[in-house]
Parts: C-alpha cells; structure tokens; sequence
C-alpha cells in the first residue's frame, strides 16, 4: 500500500547527457552509470562509474558521497563518502577503490556494469600543491592508498616528483604500485610480513628523503600511526604536510556538524567538518586518535 | 498550473517546502538552486560560543539514523555579522532557529535577531533532544513553554515559531500554551530521544549517549501530532518528519499543516527538496487542483463510524 | 552451553524471549513448538463482550504498520472457560493481559483472572492506544496508574505486570508509580499512536482513524524508555519494541531489561520466536557468555565524556 | 553499521530436504525454490515453486502467506495471502496465480527461477465437498478464479461433475479454462465485451443449471455482485454454497484479529477471522459488501 518512493529522489539528479542549467553548481547529484566493478585483490574492488561532465570537476583529495544499494532486504539508509581513486576526463569516467565492509560497502559490490549509481559531489577540500615543491613524499596504507592515488597524477601534471611509500599487510595486497609508478613516481613497498612496516623503518626511508632533499612536503592517509610520525618528522625537519582524515557522515555539504574531528590551531583546539573543511588537512593541525 | 504559495500568517512562502533546522545551510546552494524554496532555515543558533557533542555524533538504526550534534557553533554575535548575510544572498526568506537553557537566554536571543531585516522569522527550538545529556527541554512542559514563549514575544516583533518535542505525552496542550503565549507558527516536531547500545563492546553508539532519531518510519506518529493539534489552535503548522516525497507533503497538509519541513531525505538526496516541489506541481496539476493551500486541513474524516475499505470498494 | 533462564521476581522463564500480547495465541502451535517459548502470552482480554474496531484495521506504512484492532473478544468468561484452557496444554507459563475502560473493571479482572491456576501472570494493558477514538489511556498518567494498579493488587496475589504506553511524555513517573503501587514487572512498551491518511481519497486509513505503529524503526525509542526506568525502578522490565534477532534481545537486556516480547517479527516469520531463541543461545555461546542473565544492565555507560569511537579505535 | 538480519528470520524455516521433526505441524514457515514465474496474461502471473513436503498437506480453498521480495529500495512490509492454485504433489510443486498490482505482488512478480521464496501455510479452512453432491457450480470472476481453480481437481478426485462460469472483461483474459477443462469440467465463459457477464444473463445460466439438476452446490469468489447472486438464487432454490472472501491480513494464523469480515448465522451479525475461520466460508453467512 505504500508507494515505491525511490524513483522521485532522483528527478533532479543529472543524467549522463542531461543539460545541466544550474550556474551556482559547484557539486550535484549524479546518477552515474556503473562501467566495471572488479575485485583488485580479496579485500578491495574498484568501481569505474560514467558521470555527466559536471562530475568531473572533481580534484585529487576530493570525495564523493555514495547512494549505496541494500545487500540484503533493508535501505542503506545513509550515503557512504569515498574519494576520488582516478579521474579520467576523456572518458568522463570516475574511479572509486574501496574496501568491502560493512553493509554500504557490501551493497556496492552488487553493482553490475551497466547498473544507476547515485553519487553526489565532488565534495570538501582536497590536495595542494605548493608551485615551490619539487618532490614530494607519498606516505599511506591501506585504504589511505585510494584517497593518497591521485596525487600521482596531479604531481606529475606538475612536474612535481614523488617518492610514494606504500605500507600494507602482504606484498600482494599493496595497491596502487601501477598508478605512481605510471606516473614516474618512485615506488617503495613496505609490508608486514618482513617488518619493513615498521615505525622505525619507515622513518629511516623519511629521514634518508629529507636528507637527500626529496621532502618538500609530506602527504598521508590511512594510519593514525604513520601520521603521528609524519608529524613528529615535519616538525623536526621544517617539512610542510597534507593529511587526509575520516570521519562518520552525514550530508557531506557541511550543514550538519556530524562529521567533527579535532585540530590544534596555533595551540588551540578546535573542531573542523572533515566533509567540507577538508578531508584534507594541515597536516601539523591534525590531532591522530 | 497550480499555484503552490502557502501563508504563514503574515508571511507567504512561494511554496510549502522548507528544509529542517540543523539538517540545512547555505552550502547546500552548492548542489541546489536555493531561490526554490519555501524558505530557508539556519541550524539553531544558541547565544555562547558551543562545542557540541563528543562524537560518534550519528549511529545508523534499523530503518534512519540516531544523532547528537548538541548544537555546537560559534554564537549569536558571530552568526548576526558572518552567518546572516551567506543567507541574504538569496530570496526565500529566512527563519533563525535558536535555543538556550532558559529563558533569560532565550528572550536575549528574540532580542537580537530581531535587530536584523535579513531574518524573516524567529524560531524557538525549545525541543532540542540533544543539548544536554538528559534529553530534557521545555517543550516537554505546558507551563515553561508558555513562560519562555511570553518572554520572547516580549523581546520580538517578528514572526515567533516554535518547534514542539515529539517527546512530550501531552503535545496538544504544550501547542495550545504556546498559542496563548503568542506563537505565530508552531512546527511539528523535533527528533524521537533514543538510544543505540553496540553488542560488540556494550557501549552507547553516541557520543552523548541519547540522540535524536530521525527516519521516514516515524512519519505516522509526528502526522498525529500535527492532526491532533491543528484541531486545537489556530495558527499555522508547519509539519516535520519523514518528509521524503511530494505525497508526504499532500499527507502533512491534509492533516492540517500549511507547509513542511525536510531534513532525513535531503541527506539521502542532496536535491530532494527541489524534486518535491517540482513533484508536488505536478501532483496538484494531474488532479486539477488549482491552489495547494486547499489541501490544508482536508482530511476527510467526519464519518469514522464508515468502514473505510466498504467505503473505498463503492469509489467513495 | 548458556544458561537461557530468566527471573521476573518470582517467576522462572526458561528464556528471555516472549510473544507480545495480541500478536500471538495458541494457535501458532500449528508452525512453532509453544513450549521453547520464555511464556505465553494471551490477547488482551475484557470484561465484557466487544467486537473491535471498524475495518481495515492495518495499514502499511513506510516502515511498519499501523494498526487498531480495538480489543474484541468475548469476555472474561468465555476466556476462562475456553481459552485457559487451550494455553493450559503448553508448559511455559501463561501471561495474560487484560483492560478495562474504568479502575473497578481492571480489579475485577484481576481477582477474576486470579481464580485459575493455568493463569501464572496477570498482565494489566493500561497502555492500549486502540481501545477508544482518542487513544487515551491510564499509563499516560502517573496518578490514574497509581489508583489503577493498587486497585488490581488488592484483588490478585498472582504476579502483576504492568505494560506501559510509550506515548507517555513521562514514562519513569508512570513505572515509578506502577512499581510503588505493587507492580511485579513493567512491559516496555505498547505501540506509538499513529494516523495514516490516504492521499487518494483524503481519508484515514483506518477504519478507527488511529492506530498503533509498530516497526523496527522505533526500537531506538523504546529502548531508550527501557534503559530510563531500569535506572529508576527495582522491579523487573520486560521490553517490546522492533525485536526482530537475537543482537536485538542482547541490546534490550544490556539496557535493563530482563526478558524481551516479540509481536512484528512473528507477523513477518511465523517461526522468528524459536529462531531468535536459537541465535540467541548461539550468540552466547560464541562469547563464552554462561549465563544470559549476566547481560541484564551490564550497557557501560559510566565514562561517557571519553569519544566512543577513539574508544572503539583502541579496542575497549 | 546495522547488522544484515533477514538471515536470521529463516533459520527455523523449512527448506527442501530437510527434517521435519516437529510431530504438531499443521502448517510451516517454508523456504521455496522458484520453478517459473511466467505471465499468464498482460495482467495475471503464475509462479510454480518446489518447497518441502509438509508444504504439500493443502487443499483446495486454503492459502499461503507469501514473504513479497522488495519490487524497490525499501522492505515489503507484510506478508500477502494468496489462494493455492494448484498442488502438483508428484512434483512436490505448489502454483499461485497471482495479479500485479501492488508493490507486494511487482515484488513477487520479481522473482526468477532458482530464487529462494519464503511462503507461510496451508492455513485456514478451504472448500469441502458433501458426498452427496453429485454435480457443483463454480462462478467466478478475476482473481476468484485462481482461488477456485483447485476446485476442479477436488472435484474430479470426487467424482463429482463441474460447470464452470468463467467471467472476465474480455476473451483474452479468461483464466484457468484449459485446468477446469482437463478435469473434465463444462466451462461456460461470460465475457464484459458482448454483455453475457451482466448479472441478468448469469442468473438465467444458473436457473438453467438448476432446473437441469446440475446444481447440488454453488462455489463462488471474486465479485460481490456475482456472490449476491448465488446467495439469492441458492436461498429460493436451497441450493448450499461456499464462498472464498479476502481481507487484508497480518498475522495469517488466527492471532491477530486483523482479517475480520461481518457475517449473519441465524439472524445474527458476527465477526469472523478471514485467515483461519475462512478463508472459504458458508455462502449463505456472508455478507457481501
Ligand atoms: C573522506 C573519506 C574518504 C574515504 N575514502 C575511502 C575510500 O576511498 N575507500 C574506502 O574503502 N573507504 C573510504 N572511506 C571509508 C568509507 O567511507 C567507510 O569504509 C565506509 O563508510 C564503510 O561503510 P560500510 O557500510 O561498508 O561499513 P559500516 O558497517 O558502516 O562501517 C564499518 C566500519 O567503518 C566505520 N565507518 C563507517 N562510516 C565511516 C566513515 N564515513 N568514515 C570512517 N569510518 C567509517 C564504522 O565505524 C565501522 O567501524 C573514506 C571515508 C572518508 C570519511
Ligand atoms: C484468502 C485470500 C486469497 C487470495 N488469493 C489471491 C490469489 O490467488 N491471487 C491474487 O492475485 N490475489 C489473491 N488475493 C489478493 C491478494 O492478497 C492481494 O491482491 C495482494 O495482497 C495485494 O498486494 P499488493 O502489495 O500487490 O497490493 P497492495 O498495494 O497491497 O494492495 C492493492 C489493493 O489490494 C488490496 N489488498 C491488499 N491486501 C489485501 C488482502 N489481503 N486482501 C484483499 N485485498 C487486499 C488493497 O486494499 C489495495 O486496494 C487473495 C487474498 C486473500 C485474502
Ligand atoms: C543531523 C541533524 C541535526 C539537527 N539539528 C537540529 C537543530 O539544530 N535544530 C532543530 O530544531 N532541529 C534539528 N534537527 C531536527 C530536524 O530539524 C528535524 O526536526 C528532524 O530531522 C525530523 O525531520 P526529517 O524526518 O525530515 O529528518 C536535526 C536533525 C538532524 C538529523
Ligand atoms: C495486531 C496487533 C495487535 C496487538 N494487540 C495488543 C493487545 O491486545 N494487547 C497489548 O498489550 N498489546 C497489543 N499489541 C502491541 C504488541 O503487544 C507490542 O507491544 C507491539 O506490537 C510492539 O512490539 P513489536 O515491535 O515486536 O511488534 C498489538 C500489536 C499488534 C501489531
Ligand atoms: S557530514 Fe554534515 S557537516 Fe560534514
Ligand atoms: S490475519 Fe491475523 S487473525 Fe487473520
């Protein structure tokens, strides 16, 4: 007796192809067109969406706000925020890498090629590049390693050079080694399984960097832990840095104050909107958990 | 075409559609075009500078989400000099929601945002479930609402809505005691006080323990309420929960709301408000109505002896 | 293997897990084995002969239903003659509820109620949002329901249970003077007074016009309402509301609550009672948990300033 | 961060193959295997399903309670009855033909061969055959024919000869003919398009049927008109009957008191439970809308 409900939703969500009048727009709501959606290893699937054009404004850093479908016989009833993992313009393609999770996670890898995903965005505030950086050092694990990916990218657009440490639990679910190395980025894989994860080795791999001159600034995502030393080392050594943080969500536009995290501003704390505020921030303003 | 504008009072919206305090700023322009709304409406603004709630701020239940922002935000002063003029930018006209511990506060609060032409409308969130630890607030109470809503009326010329808790056993007499006080406009209602325990680690999902709930499946109850009450006062209503389409809308006014207000559906879709205005045109126009503002109150309910499933199988 | 056995004072059950007065009878015998049940729990009974509210009396709604079946039955009598009887085959032990329109009725049910041994627990519906056109009831009140049980408890020496409205705006008052009167066990809660119109017609969608919304949604508010009045009474509670897997058992008894009832779930799956019963034993099995009596309470709640989830990020 | 639990709800309930061991089973909670679901006109859909054995005790009249999968993003809430159509205990197969219409049949009209479906029964009383009666008439129309259907095979089993009035809007949509006919009954259709359905041209088929002898009991479910008819007629003649009601149900087993119809035994007005006093009760007691 009660209505289907989901078809209004959508109305004025934008099409592929769908003329888009609106000036003000500075994000939307897409209903994009599922292209692919592969397992790149056991854990992480990557999803190759279509979008309109409007879309692709979107810059490393950035996020989109995912509609995910049920995994089973109830709604997903809040959006799921994910980054940017590539954008490829040419092909108005978007790329998410995400890990399955929970149950928004597991409802979007039901997704079939061929399939409506709503995404909304791009949203917040991503990467920075400094014109005065030459190289930089890319520092991320797990997850991190999907939102730290398009900095390849934008780095190499700026002839900016990149040492990009990648820190997983096993050589053969380190990720994105393809995209920076594509890219020209220097790639060091540290794991788990030999220890070379290690606090103590990880910040010899920095140290040596900013001793060769290679750490204009740090970038990091994904490890409370390794933010923790990116800090301590920036700090030390005068190093500029950018951290992408996480947060639970809710309207990722920044009107709701669900998503707070704190930060320590010239010695004071305050509270920021890890939605719109950043995901990415200062790093050395950044309180890890 | 059917014509959508609603009067609240002496104010009229261009339509009955108006976001929900606290589920709705400026920014959502970055998505929609604002100057479609029925109104704008600021999240509650409270006089001192408020952290909020520790977070986990929103637990996702059953069927919505618990929440517990606790109001943070950076005062009255700031937001009359920062805030206020983001908002002036656009047409719909704007309520200002505002909340306090008591009543000296509150009425300060009428006092100052009347000094604005930018605010259209003061609204008194004496209902917010999420601003202390126990849920309590004056809405709960005939006797506080009306002596919180007296000292604001006292400090305010413009329009005076107030949001009502859907917590209070006894809603209609709460609305009545807020008529007497001199509300124009009372909105119905505010968030359900619950509570989510993880049995993973047998701790409360929220931050601050209790939060408000918020879900389409309350939509039945908080349609009581503004049924209940539009039968006891005669100032507008402005109905809210559960809002997520133009028939939600029709079903709020038919009950005896003049317009809605949508917070959970525009989370879910950032251009939610947009579509239900746009689909509640065409609602009206498939069925010939020619003023939406007819809808208001026509519940047809004065022959409840009838079995109404007799009554639908003869086409009544 | 846990130990499933629940204490409601006096009372035994074999398991925490209960049907939900109205919702269940003996004739779910023909899908699912009665005597795993924690208890049977008969329709709410009259003293007189009623027939019930106007049809339809359901109505789906966006996440549940509502519903107003208006108590029919045949009377006190009949019940005693030819329904005990049916219950009286099964072990568990037989809960039943009954309601009146006025305090002497209630006492008169419960001395009359009192008279069969196949009677363990006389349950008094002083919540029921269905009984007449405005939904009113005793447990809105703490006063009415302080007469009302005292009244019932002159009259019985059979455990007395008292089941409470959630639409009470203060529901620890009511408990507070349900348990003070001689209550044995509160049952949290009856249903949420809700409306549904039809945007076709423009009518109710009752034939009753309200009815009472159930749904998993609204498990968050009950459970809120359980853990309030754990903290203020002494006597057992008994909580009901969106009960639909065994996690939902474990979270009302971390609550406070010592025994769940389930009404929804068992319209949804004939077989849910038994199977939540078995997940439950599993659940517990698989935390080493040995007795479940051990959750009733145990939520930590006691240092509630610290972030829960900088909490759950360090495993606590 | 809610748990999935649509698992949990079928763990007690039958699936094909498995144990039954409880000794009190009159009906049961089965988790059935859809064979087709093929459209039997542009309205009218029929899903054969193979479920567990103790499913296959039905009878003709009786029900199931159908757990609808979602035709949209959000839970069909209730379950919805629908009559046996027909019992194929060979096949261990149950069959419903069931009309599209709201979301709880576009769900089930979702369905695939190979799908799980939860269906709750046999439950409530169905037809029952006098001994004596040598020769019934069964008149029904729409969706009352998918209830009556099952007839035929009683009857034939009994040795008990059928006419069957069929009546529809138009030829086209004329169902259960070809299962009425295999059985050996005489089907007489009544079609809205030339007017042989109209009430006036009914009654005289029936009092034709009557002066021939060939109406011992009257069968009827779909139309209020038509039962009307039947009720007057059987009165004048004293021939007995048995009509099929419906009402919107929730618990489907007795409990609920949700599924009430008026009905008139000896003058007096009583309420009586669709799903287990009914769904098919004396022709004479009820008391049509
Ligand atoms: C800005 C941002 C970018 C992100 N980018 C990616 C990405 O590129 N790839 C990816 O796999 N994941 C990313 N995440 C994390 C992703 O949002 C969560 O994994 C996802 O929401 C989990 O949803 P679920 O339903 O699968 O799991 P749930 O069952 O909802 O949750 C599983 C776990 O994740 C936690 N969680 C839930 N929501 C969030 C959230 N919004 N932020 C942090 N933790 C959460 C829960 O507390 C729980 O511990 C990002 C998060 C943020 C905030
Ligand atoms: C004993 C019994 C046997 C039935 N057998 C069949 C059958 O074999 N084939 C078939 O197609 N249909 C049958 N029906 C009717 C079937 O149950 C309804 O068509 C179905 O519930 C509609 O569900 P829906 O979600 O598609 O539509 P909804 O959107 O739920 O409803 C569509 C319309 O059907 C009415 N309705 C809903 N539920 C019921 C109900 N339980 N009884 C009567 N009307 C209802 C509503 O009021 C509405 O007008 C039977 C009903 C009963 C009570
Ligand atoms: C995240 C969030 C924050 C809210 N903040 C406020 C607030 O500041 N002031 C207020 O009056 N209501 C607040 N509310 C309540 C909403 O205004 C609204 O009453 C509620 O969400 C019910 O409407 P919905 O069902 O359309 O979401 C908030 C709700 C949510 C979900
Ligand atoms: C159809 C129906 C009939 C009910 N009848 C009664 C009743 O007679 N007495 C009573 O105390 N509660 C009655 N209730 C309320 C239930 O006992 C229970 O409180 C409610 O359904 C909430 O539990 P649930 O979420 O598990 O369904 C009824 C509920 C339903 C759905
Ligand atoms: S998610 Fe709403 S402010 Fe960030
Ligand atoms: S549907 Fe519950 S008694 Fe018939």
């Amino acid at each position: 007796m009660t209505q289907a409900k989901t078809d209004h939703y959508t109305n004025s969500a934008l099409k592929i192809g769908q003329v888009d009048n609106y000036p003000d727009r500075v994000a939307g709501e897409f209903i994009s067109k599922v292209v692919s959606n592969d397992s790149v290893n056991g854990e992480y699937k990557l999803i190759v969406v279509e979008v309109h054009e409007a879309a692709l404004r979107a810059y490393a850093g950035q996020m989109f706000h995912l509609l995910c479908p049920s995994p089973d016989s109830s709604e997903v009833w809040m959006r799921r925020p994910m980054s940017i993992y590539r954008i490829n313009r040419d092909a108005r393609q978007l790329e998410f890498l995400y890990k399955v999770e929970g149950r928004g996670t597991r409802g979007i890898a039901t997704l079939n090629a061929g399939d409506e995903f709503n995404i909304a965005g791009p949203l917040g505030h991503g990467f920075t590049l400094d014109p005065q950086w030459k190289n930089i050092v890319v520092l991320g694990r797990g997850v991190g390693l999907a939102t730290l990916a398009p900095l390849s990218q934008l780095a190499a657009d700026n002839g900016v050079g990149v040492t990009a440490i990648l820190s997983a639990r096993s050589p053969d679910v380190v990720m994105s080694r393809d995209l920076f190395e594509a890219c020209g980025a220097k790639v060091v894989t540290v794991v788990d399984t030999d220890n070379s994860s290690e606090v103590g080795n990880v910040e010899k791999i920095l140290a040596g960097l900013i001793a060769e001159k290679k750490a204009d600034a740090f970038f990091t995502c994904g490890s409370e832990r390794l933010l923790k030393l990116m800090q301590r080392l920036g700090r030390e050594h005068n190093v500029p840095g950018q951290v992408a943080m996480e947060q639970i969500m809710v309207c990722g536009i920044g009107a709701c104050y669900v998503c707070m995290r704190t930060f320590e501003v010239n010695g004071e704390k305050v509270l920021k909107r890890v939605c719109r505020d950043g995901p990415v921030f200062n790093m050395q303003e950044a309180v890890a958990w | 075409m059917v014509d959508l504008s609603v009067r609240i009072g002496d104010l009229t919206l261009q339509n009955p559609v108006t976001p929900a305090s606290g589920s709705f700023s400026w920014e959502y322009n970055d998505v929609i075009d604002l100057n479609r709304l029925g109104a704008l409406v600021a999240k509650t603004i409270c006089r001192e500078f408020r952290w909020g709630n520790p977070t986990p701020r929103m637990a996702e239940t059953e069927a919505g989400i618990i929440q517990s922002i606790g109001l943070p935000g950076k005062g009255i002063e700031y937001f009359m000099e920062h805030i206020v003029p983001e908002y002036a930018r656009f047409k719909p006209p704007l309520v200002v929601s505002c909340s306090a511990d008591n009543i000296e506060d509150f009425a300060a609060l009428a006092e100052e945002l009347s000094k604005s032409d930018d605010v259209a409308v003061v609204e008194a969130n004496i209902s917010c479930p999420t601003r202390n630890l126990t849920g309590q607030n004056f809405a709960m109470h005939e006797g506080y609402t009306r002596d919180c809503i007296q000292a604001m009326r006292e400090k305010t010329k413009k329009p005076l809505w107030v949001k009502l808790s859907p917590n209070a056993g006894d809603m209609v007499s709460v609305a009545m005691a807020a008529e007497e006080a001199g509300a124009d406009c009372l909105v119905i209602a505010n968030t359900f006080l619950s509570l989510k325990i993880r049995t993973d680690n047998f701790r409360p999902a929220l931050g601050n323990k209790f939060g408000g709930l918020v879900s389409p499946a309350l939509k039945p109850i908080v349609l009581r309420m503004v049924y209940q009450v539009a039968k006891a006062v005669k100032i507008p209503i402005i109905g809210i929960g559960g809002v997520t389409c133009a028939e939600d809308v029709v079903e709020y006014m038919l009950a005896g709301a003049s317009a809605v207000g949508i917070g959970y559906a525009a989370f879910r879709n950032p251009t939610a408000l947009v579509t239900i205005i746009e689909d509640l045109e065409k609602w009206c126009d498939a069925r010939g109505i020619k003023k939406v503002s007819e809808l208001i109150g026509a519940v047809k309910d004065d022959d409840m002896e009838l079995d109404t499933l007799v009554a639908a199988s003869k086409g009544v």
